[in-house]
């Protein structure tokens, strides 16, 4: 009985001990990313030959810290500068689930390294890989499709919750 | 009896820690980060206050020991008095002479805390009057994880000099400096100096430095800041005002152009690669803002805050592998092929 | 045989519903903290306030003081129900207890509702900006304590009137009625605070 | 004292009194009872052994800090481990330890020494104690599955913010401050009622222990600085988890604030592990010395105005934001003022050694050598208040030496002081006295060795909480010695360990009053039953046991089938009613849970508030509703 309570302590420990709060601090160097196969845009292929599907996964997905690294790293690149707080300006919205692209987060890595027409520039072979994955993993935190606990709630800089901004400007007209 | 023995052992460890203490403060003498080893009038009157606080409060030490320790001797001379009298109350003139000592040691504690709240407040006093706006200099330290961004405030802003980790200041001038910061709080320590003062996001905090001779001191973030708080140095290396102004007048050129061909080739490199939006080179294209200014990276004396000497070896292995230098950085690992490394150093190392 | 060395206490008492009762030291020890903890905050809104040029922040309305100032009315009547209640229950006047909580109970929820039907009418929530956090830091705790507190004298009145108590609960709604002079003394700065605040201190 | 029985052919009647006696004080068998359990001395050992395991979680952490530390670029720990090690041994060591096991040691002997048979609210002090536990096994929760906290055990924003502590980290300290915060109030509150109003007959103020003393302001200090530690983490945790702007200097919120609310209580949390280390020497140095304590007005005025001092200078800890020269003046004075009251105290000591006839027990040893170390200590803390002095020292090593002189010096050493002193009262057995001598020894040397260097690594310009530093710097050797000391410490620790174990089971028979002291829990046996006292002793000096055993008075009266205790009067101990405390219960085991479900849900998820709110209020329904059948008068 004892033992039992001991083991079920150990696997609850282990068990629990998430994705959420890995920190890589030295992740894996470089590689030139292509993953062009991997990211599928339509369910359509050429020829109707059902292609054999890369798969790619973000290793970064429900990382807390490498989340935050991707929100410094959005404004660090000047993303931000088209994209503004993924409400859009000169580059489309990134709140959203309609994706010209697709959203999943190998898409979103394969229009980061490739760019994309209409002023998107290629970010591949530029920065490193683990960056891309970073930022992938922050966009998607702006569509809350990453675990809550693994976000911040707000920016220690702007207030970027919308609902708020709106609540507001209604409140002062009212 | 061995147990007195072991209690006067104390008393002896005290004598041996002390002067074991001063030769550890000889030590200090000469040392580029201390203290004790004033440089300049600000630091210089806080170590004459430390020396006065540290004699006085020494010697209070060496009473209070003594005296305790003096109450196991007493114990000596009265071992065979057991049992207690019944009220386990020493004689009543005891107590009264007692009272009258411990009400002695009461305001003369209160007395030497006077004297030393004195100095103290008079010590700030002068620090604090030893500013000069008129004939001072202003620079402004802004602190970035983990970093230090350094800007020269001139009025006419094509005399601001940005540069990054270094402070080069004129000897005998007083300096201010202006900190901000970009992120967290740090704060700003270069203890040959001054003391410290906090860099805060959203306020500005200033503090004057200035140094009697030449020489350069070494500084470092003194408030936690996160994973590499350890690595964030700079240097300040003061120097005659000629010798100063011609620094000035070099680090307000752009950046010089590549020596060779290997150089150029070094250039398009960087003006190529990912740098440029981190890093700014005067004079080339490269403007990024989130990293240091790198305009004259070769004269500095170090890489990363501090972290490496700057040789080109150590610039390699920190291009191709920062974060196994600096865990945390934010510094990029840019991929950089084997073939473009040599004329990337070469380009930015050359850049003096 | 030592008999003259003993203090017989039988004779005393075997409760007690006064500031004797050691509970009663306890419930003050509460209104303590909370009082702390309420200066502590207020202290920490002017700081903030003072270190700023223009406040409330642009966009947020001036709160509503007309509602709040009538509100407090039935609040301190409702401090006299429960005054009431607690000298019945040192003389265990069952029907004055009953009364007396009754009474704060019903004010306390009717202020309550005012409180709720301004609370509503605030522009800003506490992700708008520092006085929203504190405002909403305020009107959260003390709200917090309101229906603890009143949730506790509704389960004494409960209890009183199935007639299923003793000295103990006697002495439970006499210490109640403590801390609910004290949640109503402390709303009293914290409406000047929030409501006029604003208003006192404006630099605009 | 059975003697004193009054009535004649009273043996029978005796007996029958302490079976009446041992039915109602006693703990139900069993698990449940043992879940149940609201005795005062079981709770407090409860206390004393979860602070110490604590105590020695803190020890390993700071071996591995040590470690790290030992020489230069050393990669044993990287940056991330480091930062999360130096927390949670600051945090661990604050709030897992010292404060509870104070509060353990009060509620174990704070009624003892009143003369009285439990604390004011039994069931308040169970709760209080899950409740401790429930944070403690969070945390450490936490720091086994890689949720550590890393942002210092001050956790200054916006380092310790949402942008730039992201996860769950720092959310886990803040909570679980929420939960230590709760349970020091629950004590503190407890401890005043008791000492206030359970006081034995005729222990009027001017007669109270000098131990009970500081717990009353010890609890005084916990009621009005917790509340600021309280705002503190809820402002991190709320701007954390729902988006509050309290430190978010782009919304009208201020990082600094932060500050100024946490060290208005994170100043006074110095003395409120302090002060009741004050009580331990006292203790010790009376029954030592053998003499009454000298000047107990001047030590009672100095306990007290170190109370009140402590929360004017919380602001010697921000010299270095920069603040406008008169409040710097100020705080410089405030701050050197507890050097006074510290002084009184140390003179009345050394008053009372001079003139007693000393009996070098264990405890005494530790007594001299807390009056070396905290001495050096206090000074450095003069240092300190200087704002000029304290800008070249503040966030170095030097600072590290100063506080862990004060805390390690003017707490550690008086509880191990209290530790050799009390157990025979707990245990029944002496701890072997030649095993202390040798324990207090290697603990002495082993603590300035570890802690001495750090002064002067400090003054060479080594900072706080870096993970590594150069070679160049020329720290190498006070780190390596400080690294040798430390585990020197971690060998003191294992003596001790021994020394409890050895003792526990073998040590010599201790009796009721080994020490010839003078308070009331030596009139108790020991261990001490559950009810304490048979008939609760009278005061009628200050030194209770110290009068001839044929005036001692008690007193009767108070009725054994139910768990009754006399309250007396706040100033004069008059005798004023009886009361009955509340026998085991479930509740306080059933409310902590209710609570906890709410403080850890409320981390992941704001809505646990509510649903916690509600659990916990249902819990306390249950707590409060009356027992079928209803106690009447009799």
């Amino acid at each position: 009985m004892r033992t039992l309570c001991i083991f079920g302590v150990c696997f609850f420990v282990v068990f629990t001990s998430c994705q959420r709060e890995k920190r890589d601090l030295r992740p894996v160097p470089t590689r030139l990313a292509i993953y062009s196969d991997a990211a599928r845009q339509s369910p359509l292929r050429p020829g109707g030959a059902e292609q054999p599907q890369l798969r790619v996964t973000n290793p970064y997905n429900g990382s807390a810290y490498d989340i935050a690294e991707g929100e410094r790293l959005y404004e660090w690149y000047n993303c931000s500068g088209c994209h503004s707080h993924g409400g859009g300006g000169i580059g489309p919205p990134l709140i959203k689930t309609d994706w010209i692209y697709g959203g999943e987060p190998e898409n979103l890595f394969d229009t980061i390294v490739k760019g994309r027409p209409n002023g998107m520039p290629s970010w591949g072979g530029r920065i490193p890989e683990y960056q891309i994955w970073q930022i992938v993993a922050f966009i998607r935190s702006m569509n809350g499709q990453q675990p809550r606990s693994a976000t911040a709630s707000r920016a220690d800089t702007i207030e970027q919750n919308p609902q708020t901004i709106q609540n507001r400007t209604g409140g002062a007209t009212k | 009896m061995t147990k007195r023995n072991g209690e006067k052992g104390a008393g002896l460890k005290g004598a041996v820690f002390c002067a074991y203490a001063f030769v550890l403060f000889d030590a200090c003498a000469g040392h580029q980060q201390s203290a004790v080893d004033p440089a300049g009038p600000q630091s210089g009157k806080i170590a004459v206050l430390w020396w006065f606080f540290f004699g006085l409060l020494t010697t209070i030490f060496l009473i209070v020991m003594v005296f305790t320790l003096l109450t196991l001797t007493r114990r000596g001379h009265r071992s065979g008095q057991e049992p207690l009298n019944a009220s386990h109350l020493p004689p009543g003139a005891d107590e009264k002479e007692l009272t009258r000592i411990v009400a002695a040691a009461t305001i003369a504690t209160v007395l030497i805390l006077f004297v030393l709240l004195i100095a103290s407040v008079s010590t700030g006093k002068s620090i604090s009057e030893l500013g000069d706006k008129k004939n001072g200099m202003v620079i402004e330290v802004t602190g970035n994880q983990w970093w230090w961004h350094v800007r020269y405030w001139n009025d006419d802003p094509s005399q601001m000099l940005v540069t990054a980790n270094e402070i080069h200041i004129p000897t005998g001038r007083p300096v201010m400096i202006r900190g901000m910061s970009q992120d967290v709080i740090h704060s700003f320590w270069v203890p040959n100096l001054h003391g410290k003062r906090d860099l805060i996001p959203s306020r500005v905090t200033t503090e004057w430095i200035e140094a009697d001779q030449p020489g350069i001191y070494r500084g470092q973030c003194a408030e936690y800041c996160g994973l590499q708080h350890a690595h964030m140095a700079l240097w300040v290396i003061a120097e005659p005002q000629a010798k100063f102004d011609s620094w000035m007048k070099h680090q307000l050129r752009p950046a010089s152009p590549p020596g060779g061909p290997t150089g150029e080739r070094g250039k398009q490199i960087f003006l190529n690669s990912a740098c440029i939006y981190c890093h700014s080179i005067r004079g080339t294209a490269a403007g990024g803002q989130t990293g240091p200014d790198l305009t004259h990276f070769g004269s500095r004396r170090s890489i990363a805050a501090g972290t490496l000497p700057n040789t080109i070896g150590n610039l390699g292995g920190w291009i191709t592998d920062p974060q196994g230098i600096k865990p945390g950085t934010h510094m990029a690992t840019i991929p950089v092929s084997s073939e473009d490394l040599q004329p990337l150093l070469e380009y930015i190392e050359g850049l003096k | 045989m030592i008999t003259q060395n003993m203090i017989n206490v039988e004779h005393l008492e075997p409760s007690d519903i006064s500031s004797q009762s050691p509970l009663w030291w306890g419930q003050v020890c509460i209104v303590a903290i909370e009082a702390t903890m309420f200066s502590i905050l207020m202290a920490a809104y002017f700081y903030v306030r003072l270190s700023v040029d223009v406040w409330p922040p642009a966009g947020d309305q001036f709160p509503h003081t007309l509602l709040p100032s009538i509100a407090l009315l039935p609040l301190i009547l409702s401090a006299f129900g429960s005054y009431w209640a607690s000298q019945a229950a040192k003389k265990n006047d069952r029907t004055g207890m009953l009364l007396g909580m009754g009474l704060n109970i019903i004010l306390a929820t009717v202020f309550f509702v005012m409180r709720i039907i301004e609370w509503h009418s605030l522009n800003f929530n506490w992700q708008t900006d520092a006085q929203g956090s504190y405002v909403w830091a305020f009107l959260g705790l003390h709200s917090f304590d309101y229906v603890a507190d009143l949730a506790f004298t509704i389960v004494l009145f409960f209890i009183v009137l199935s007639g299923r108590y003793a000295e103990k609960q006697r002495l439970g709604v006499h210490v109640d009625s403590v801390v609910w002079y004290f949640i109503v003394a402390i709303w009293i700065p914290i409406y000047v605070v929030i409501y006029w605040g604003p208003q006192i201190v404006e630099t605009q | 004292m059975n003697q004193t029985e009054p009535i004649p052919n009273s043996s029978e009647r005796e007996a029958q009194a302490l079976r009446d006696l041992e039915n109602s004080w006693q703990t139900p068998r069993g698990m449940i009872g043992w879940l149940s359990c609201t005795t005062h001395q079981a709770i407090g050992m409860r206390y004393i052994v979860t602070a110490f395991i604590f105590l020695l979680a803190g020890g390993i952490e700071a071996l591995l800090i040590r470690l790290q530390l030992a020489l230069p670029n050393n990669t044993l720990l990287g940056p991330d481990r480091y930062n999360e090690i130096f927390t949670t041994h600051g945090t661990t060591m604050m709030f897992l330890f010292a404060v509870p096991m104070m509060e353990g040691m009060a509620v174990y002997l704070v009624p003892l020494m009143l003369g009285t048979r439990n604390v004011a609210f039994p069931r308040l002090n169970a709760f209080g104690y899950w409740i401790y536990l429930a944070g403690a096994i969070f945390l450490y929760w936490g720091v086994f599955t890689n949720t550590a906290p890393d942002a210092g055990w001050f956790s200054y924003p916006p380092l310790s913010g949402p942008a730039y502590s992201p996860g769950k980290r720092v959310d886990f300290w803040a909570q679980m401050i929420t939960f230590t915060e709760v349970s020091a109030m629950c004590v503190a509150s407890e401890l005043i009622a008791t000492i206030f109003k359970m006081r034995a007959p005729g222990m009027s103020l001017n007669r109270i222990p000098l131990y009970c003393w500081s717990m009353l302001v010890q609890s005084f200090m916990v009621i009005f600085a917790m509340p600021a530690v309280m705002i503190a983490s809820s402002y991190l945790l709320s701007d954390r988890t729902v988006g509050t702007h309290f430190v978010n200097p782009a919304e009208g919120g201020d990082p600094l604030l932060y500050q100024h609310v946490f060290w208005l209580f994170g100043h006074p949390e110095v003395y409120i592990i302090f002060i009741p280390a004050l009580g331990f020497v006292s203790s010790i140095v009376t029954a030592n010395s053998r003499r009454e304590i000298f000047g107990y007005p001047g030590m009672v005025l100095s306990i007290v105005a170190t109370g009140f001092i402590a929360f004017g200078l919380w602001v010697h800890h921000m010299f270095a934001t920069g603040l406008p020269q008169i409040g710097e003046a100020y705080f410089t004075a405030a701050s050197m003022m507890i050097a006074v009251t510290s002084g009184v105290q140390i003179f009345c000591w050394i008053a009372t050694l001079w003139t007693g006839r000393l009996r070098m027990t264990a405890a005494l040893h530790f007594v001299f050598g807390f009056i070396a170390i905290f001495v050096l200590g206090g000074l450095t803390g003069v240092i300190l208040a200087s704002v000029s002095l304290d800008v070249q020292v503040h966030d170095t090593f030097f600072v590290v030496a100063h506080f862990h002189y004060v805390l390690i010096g003017g707490a550690l050493f008086p509880l191990f002081g209290a530790f050799y002193h009390w157990f025979p009262k707990i245990t029944g057995r002496l701890m072997n006295e030649a095993v202390g001598k040798l324990n207090f020894w290697i603990l002495f040397i082993g603590f300035n060795l570890t802690f001495f260097p750090m002064h002067i690594l400090g003054l060479k310009g080594m900072t706080r909480r870096i993970y590594t530093y150069g070679s160049e710097m020329g720290w190498e050797l006070g780190n390596i010695l400080a690294t040798i000391g430390a585990f020197i410490i971690a060998a003191g620790g294992v003596v001790f360990l021994i020394n409890i174990f050895l003792s526990r089971n073998r040590g010599e028979i201790a009796g009721d009053n080994p020490w010839d002291a003078d308070s009331f829990e030596w009139a108790a046996a020991s261990p001490p039953k559950s009810y304490n006292f048979e008939y609760l002793p009278v005061a009628t000096s200050r030194y209770p046991l110290w009068v001839a055993a044929s005036e001692r008075t008690f007193v009767t009266g108070l009725r054994n089938d139910r768990r009754e205790v006399l309250v007396t009067t706040l100033m004069d101990a008059e005798p004023h009613h009886r009361l009955v405390l509340p026998r085991s219960s479930l509740w306080p085991l059933l409310t902590a849970l209710a609570v906890t479900i709410g403080f850890i849900g409320s981390v992941f998820n704001a809505w646990y508030i509510t649903y916690g709110s509600i659990l916990t209020g249902l819990a306390f329904v249950g707590w409060f509703w009356p027992r079928l059948p209803v106690e009447t008068k009799p």
